[in-house]
């Protein structure tokens, strides 16, 4: 068995708007190992949900994936047709959306939905698709005569639980959690990863955590993968990252955001986050940059390989 | 100085029903969304209200600033009773109370240039006339860093990012010079790199001004960063009033202690959580007693059966439990 | 919070090309109608109510649109029908605009009980068949354009109040309008700087396509011989006329008129629809 | 259950104060109004005698308020009054004779409106910004806008003078239904009943044109209600979802419609009263014996007790429909019974 899951290689995906071409992804390229959990962390606009929803090919009719390649195990996804694509999502894909009340069809019961996914996928009886089911809901912690319940009657915890059921009822490989936790409390986002946590283990799946808290991603992400303006900018192990931090984005991020248990000063990323349908030239962060040299300007850096897991994209380390 | 005092103040929101449902229902159903809540606030203090969705601190916020109507309590605002101020008695208090909204998107007229959305006050108040209400704005513009202020004057709020519009409205809450201001999450959507800026510009007019501010935030973190005092509340009730530190090192209420223990860091140091079952009560029906016993490991008979209050437990912390974690601090 | 792909997902570049043309189209027809009206005296020699040729004759190049029993010239009915249309129509919507626009805001803003006896009332009326509400109060009065402009206007008086109350409701409770009043403002600014001028857009597009569906409402009276009284040019009451003839094959008596009811009305919807999609996609993108 | 039945009580007494407006906006416009209602009917130059006796026949010689309390009096009473002419028949009874044929021209018509707007409504919406849709959008708007009469004199024309296929007016040819009586007053359904298959089909080629016309117009609107409702409700996070779990487009599209017919439903409420409007001027155009000519006879003939209670008659009935029509949305709709 390869070590990689899932490889994504140059991937560019535009958006075309009344404005002008969004390059929402541009040149991206990332690889993520089985039982992996890689936090995908980024603000508004970085190109991070663009990036997760391109990985199962439902992006916003608009969206164009322009060019690149994205590997799950060794097939090109972007190969296949859209019902081989379609077995691909819920099977080997799961995804558990950010809002998880707009997510699940109101009319229908939770259960309902569940075993629909089940059917769709797999050769068994309703019956046994029903026992699933329910099991799914127990491995979530949910006691199963929730089945019969609809959306609106859960709770919000209890909503993206089902989410969670939905998407790994059938032991999919990956797992994309587009900012699981953002419409949820405190506590009940901490159990809410704790469960994704050991799902991953119980199923062995590597896990896409796309969110814009890097403490959230610090804390459950063995990787941590940076985007600033549809491009990665900075790949590492998420305590290297944490503790030294090698692109100036990263770095100001890191510095930007207060923490409960250390007594700190806090400092701004100087400016605006770009136009992406005009994004600056060369680094695409030099306008912001404290460091930034007149090459940064000119020429957009390479990807550059510090040691075996750890890449950045700065000409500061060229 | 005491600059705010709230005594007891409640706010229950009736159970939205059409005439003829609330004929045919026994009895009105009400939202508690604010319990019996009070707690005193010095002049140029942070003071900050934290707790999950839902808790109340929000609807706290807007009673102060009287965009709502308390039930029952009192709010004393510089020794002066506003409690039931009519909306003529209020328009003077307007000029001193000032408040910052969450949601920089829907805060501002999308109609309005952004120099007339700040010069409103001025307007409003008949401070000053056209002309010198403009001068005024473009004063504001510059010192909340909105440069060139020409320029951004011209320009109507979609035409901004979300950091350049709680700019704006932070302009428009400060160009009365008020004394106090209340703080409804006004980072919490915005861009994490541009948070930081927004709370400094926070305090640069808190000593400017020499502002009190009630800083209402989901965020320990953002808490601990700019408050004096931190209260905690729950389903509508203050649990947990302490200055900032003393908080954060030794929380005393189980739901502090939960919260905290939930909160993402980055300094991943191993904590001992503390867990809580379930989830956050319906407000309609809080759980008797104590709130939180339905959740907490730590409950006991009592705790379903006896309200706590909030008792001193030196050190300026207060403190809502039956059974606070002080023996278990060393 | 997801609101770069949000932005994103909103960004309906192609669609207001479409909604562009499909305004420019409206505005033709619409510009085009009323230009014909206006200029009719220069168009045709022919008045509109007198015998001016034999009757009953088929379109030829003397008379355009043939002639009809009493000898009257169709094309100049066609023309000069007009001007009784857009008369009757838009100072009828433009009466139930000002009548409903003002109530609705004070409903909204309001509330309490004087929004509850105003909004039973209009959507007890606004539930009620419009040609039979139009119909009853234009039968009372007696026929005549004043009559019919009143029936009509009566009638659309709820499309406004409602429309304009349920804005003002969800207006009244978003943060800029609590902005304001926490700035100390008073309810007549409110209402007039920051409420009014959000639902104006909303109210520029129900305005023009009710003046579509007063056309309809209008040709149904006069079809039904309740709006301007004979012999006063007027398309529903030449397609009544033309009915009586329409077995004998007399198809141009009834052709003309009802085609210029529908492409006058299908003018002002299309301009509606097209307004109604380029504001609310520019507001989509402006979010 | 118990909360899906207290909601189906509560709706319905919240009718009763919308019956009750009704009611009063139809005495307000007969009565209160400027000028008198038998006056502006038979015209100002009938002798003042004849006028004097006419108001007292209709009762409205007396004071308005006592007149009202009697007209709603009546009202509840089931008593619509008796006609001024032909032989002083209860109205009542006169509305219930011409009932059945608006019934049957508005089903048939609003069955032809829902099946063709449902099915361009759903392509336009699932094809939306595509030529396909840009079309269909055109036709729902040219089909809003054509003017019932004259679309139904277009179809008179073609199929009646020219091709001579179809006949062009009335219910049924006269001579068939000789020593036949109907049960329901639906020709369709009676012919079936009673098994005169030939009165079916007669019955069956009347209703062709008409309904026609009537669904045609009719059908403008619910294009474009569908087409809006499908693309709301495709762009919505839980298509997404659907589509996210590899279902397959066939199943996303059943997820979507039963999401977009909610709405929908809620609107057929408002439509019937369009429906009813469009059945007035469908009646007029083919000489249908229906509610709607009857109306504008007795508005010829000035029979002022029965113009009101035709008129009462469409309130309470507009009522009841919107009253059906939310309890069907509270069946569908789980959220509804909270």
């Amino acid at each position: 068995m390869r070590k990689t899951l899932l490889a994504i290689e140059n991937l560019k995906v535009y958006y075309h708007t009344g404005r002008g071409v969004v390059r929402a992804v541009d040149d991206v390229s990332l690889a993520i190992n089985r039982r992996e959990i890689v936090g995908l962390v980024g603000e508004s606009g970085s190109g991070k949900s663009t990036l997760g929803y391109a990985i199962v090919r439902l992006l916003p009719p608009q969206g164009k994936i322009v060019s690149g390649k994205i590997v799950l195990d060794g097939k090109n996804l972007l190969k296949l047709s859209l019902s081989e694509m379609r077995k691909v999502r819920g099977k080997e894909i799961g995804m558990v959306f950010q809002d998880p009340l707009t997510s699940l069809d109101p009319l229908q019961k939770v259960g309902d939905q569940i075993v629909e996914t089940i059917l769709e996928h797999v050769n068994i009886s309703k019956k046994e698709a029903y026992d699933m089911a329910a099991k799914a809901l127990m491995e979530v912690g949910l006691p199963p005569d929730r089945l019969d319940s609809y959306p609106h009657q859960l709770s919000g915890g209890q909503r993206q639980r089902v989410m969670i059921a939905l998407a790994t009822v059938l032991k999919p490989k990956l797992i994309i959690a587009d900012e699981p936790t953002t419409a949820l409390d405190v506590i009940v986002q901490d159990r809410i990863m704790e469960l994704l946590a050991s799902l991953k283990e119980e199923l062995n799946t590597s896990i896409i955590l796309i969110t814009h808290d890097i403490s959230l991603a610090a804390e459950r992400a063995d990787k941590i993968a940076v985007m600033y303006a549809g491009h990665l900018y900075e790949y590492a192990p998420s305590d290297e990252i944490i503790s030294k931090p090698l692109h100036p984005y990263t770095q100001g991020l890191i510095q930007s955001i207060p923490d409960v248990f250390a007594r700190k000063e806090i400092k701004e990323i100087k400016g605006n986050p770009p136009d992406l349908v005009n994004p600056p030239s060369g680094c695409r962060f030099h306008p912001r940059c404290p460091y930034a040299i007149e090459k940064c300007m000119r020429k957009e850096p390479a990807m550059i390989r510090i040691n075996e897991n750890r890449y950045v994209k700065c000409w500061l380390y060229a | 100085m005491i600059e705010l005092e709230i005594i007891d103040l409640k706010k229950y929101f009736p159970v939205q029903k059409s005439f003829l449902e609330r004929l045919l229902a026994r009895e009105k159903q009400f939202i508690k969304a604010v319990d019996g809540i009070s707690f005193k606030m010095f002049s140029r203090q942070v003071f900050s209200l934290v707790g999950e969705s839902g808790c109340g601190k929000t609807t706290t916020g807007r009673l102060i600033v009287r965009l709502e109507k308390p039930d029952a309590g009192k709010i004393v605002f510089e020794g002066s009773d506003i409690t039931f101020a009519d909306e003529k008695q209020l328009r003077p208090l307007r000029r001193k109370i000032q408040i910052i909204f969450q949601d920089p998107y829907a805060s501002l007229n999308p109609r309005m240039r952004i120099g007339e959305i700040i010069a409103e006050p001025l307007i409003v108040h008949s401070i000053a006339d056209k002309k010198e209400a403009k001068e005024e704005a473009l004063k504001m513009l510059e010192n909340v860093g909105l440069t060139p202020p020409h320029m951004f004057y011209r320009l109507f709020p979609h035409q901004l990012s979300g950091g350049q519009r709680q700019r704006v409205a932070i302009a428009r809450a400060m160009i009365l010079k008020p004394k106090f201001i209340v703080a409804d999450e006004p980072v919490s959507m915005i861009d994490v790199s541009l948070r930081a800026a927004i709370l400094k510009l926070l305090m640069k007019f808190k000593t400017l001004y020499n502002l009190s501010i009630l800083f209402i935030t989901h965020d320990l973190a953002v808490a601990r960063l700019i408050s004096d005092t931190i209260a905690v509340m729950y389903l509508g009730k203050i649990v947990e009033i302490a200055p900032t530190e003393e908080l954060i090192d030794n929380p005393l209420h189980p739901y502090t202690k939960a919260l905290l223990s939930s909160v993402p860091s980055l300094i991943r140091r191993k904590r001992e959580k503390l867990v809580l079952k379930g989830e956050i009560a319906n407000p309609i029906n809080p759980p008797s007693g104590c709130r939180l016993h339905p959740r907490c490991p730590y409950a006991e008979s009592i705790c379903s059966r006896e309200e706590p209050k909030l008792i001193f437990y030196g050190n300026n912390h207060y403190v809502a439990c039956h059974f606070p974690l002080v023996n278990r601090r060393y | 919070m997801n609101i770069g792909f949000e932005l994103i997902r909103k960004m309906l570049a192609p669609w207001l090309k479409e909604a562009s043309l499909m305004l420019k189209l409206g505005l033709a027809i619409v510009i085009t109608i009323i230009a014909l009206s206006i200029t009719a005296p220069l168009l045709t020699q022919y008045s509109p109510i007198i015998k001016v040729g034999d009757a009953l004759r088929p379109p030829s190049t003397k008379h355009l649109m043939g002639t009809n029993n009493l000898g009257y010239d169709m094309f100049s009915r066609i023309l000069y029908g007009g001007r009784t249309v857009l008369t009757v129509v838009v100072s009828a919507t433009l009466l139930s605009m000002c009548i409903g626009v003002p109530l609705g805001l004070i409903s909204g803003y309001y509330g309490r009980i004087v929004d509850r006896i105003f909004s039973i009332i209009m959507d007890s009326m606004y539930a009620f068949p419009s040609l039979i509400l139009a119909l009853a109060i234009a039968a009372v009065l007696g026929p005549s354009m004043v009559n019919a402009i009143i029936a009509i206007a009566v009638v659309y008086i709820p499309t406004y109040f409602r429309m304009v109350r349920g804005q003002t409701l969800s207006i009244k409770s978003l943060l800029y309008v609590e902005a304001a009043k926490a700035i100390g403002a008073r309810d007549l600014r409110i209402i007039i700087k920051h409420i009014l001028p959000n639902l104006l857009p909303t109210i520029i597009v129900v305005f023009t396509m009710n003046i579509a569906d007063a056309i309809l409402t209008e040709a149904g009276l006069s079809f039904l011989g309740f709006s301007v009284p004979p012999p006063t040019p007027d398309w529903g009451a030449d397609l009544r006329a033309g009915h009586e003839y329409l077995l004998a094959g007399y198809w141009w008596l009834v052709a003309f008129p009802g085609f210029m009811i529908m492409l006058l009305a299908a003018g002002f919807a299309l301009v509606g629809e097209g307004l109604n999609d380029i504001l609310s996609l520019r507001g989509a993108e402006k979010r | 259950m118990a909360a899906l039945r207290t909601y189906i009580i509560v709706r319905t007494l919240m009718t009763i104060p919308i019956v009750f407006t009704l009611l009063t906006i139809v005495f307000i416009i007969l009565r209160v109004m400027p000028g008198d209602p038998i006056t502006a009917m038979v015209g100002m130059k009938a002798p003042p005698e004849y006028i004097e006796r006419l108001k007292e026949e209709a009762g409205l010689n007396k004071p308005y308020h006592v007149q009202y309390v009697n007209y709603i009096l009546g009202i509840i009473r089931g008593d619509f009054g008796r006609s001024l002419i032909w032989g002083k028949r209860p109205v009542l009874a006169e509305i219930l004779d011409h009932l059945p044929a608006t019934i049957e021209l508005t089903i048939f018509g609003f069955i032809v409106s829902i099946i063709i707007g449902l099915i361009t409504g759903t392509v336009a919406g699932v094809k939306c910004y595509t030529k396909v849709d840009t079309t269909l959008r055109l036709y729902s708007i040219i089909a809003y806008a054509l003017f019932i009469p004259w679309l139904g004199m277009m179809f008179q024309l073609i199929f009646g003078v020219y091709l001579k296929i179809l006949p062009i007016g009335g219910r049924i040819d006269p001579g068939l239904t000789v020593g036949w009586n109907t049960v329901t007053g639906l020709y369709v359904l009676d012919g079936i009943i009673t098994g005169r298959y030939d009165i079916v089909l007669n019955a069956l080629q009347h209703l062709i044109l008409p309904s026609l016309t009537l669904g045609i117009v009719l059908s403008g609107a619910y294009t474009r209600l569908v087409r809006a409702n499908m693309i709301d409700v495709l762009s919505q996070d839980f298509i997404r979802a659907a589509r996210a779990r590899g279902l397959s487009e066939l199943k996303v599209l059943r997820h979507a419609l039963k999401n977009a017919f909610i709405p929908i439903l809620t609107m057929m409420g408002l439509q019937f009263a369009i429906l009813l409007t469009g059945a007035v001027l469908t009646e007029t155009t083919f000489s249908w014996p229906g509610m709607g000519t009857f109306l504008l006879e007795r508005i010829k003939y000035v029979d002022y007790t029965t113009i009101q209670g035709t008129i009462v008659f469409f309130a309470i009935f507009v009522s009841v429909v919107n009253l059906v029509v939310d309890i069907l949305y509270a069946l569908i709709d789980p959220r509804i019974r909270y």
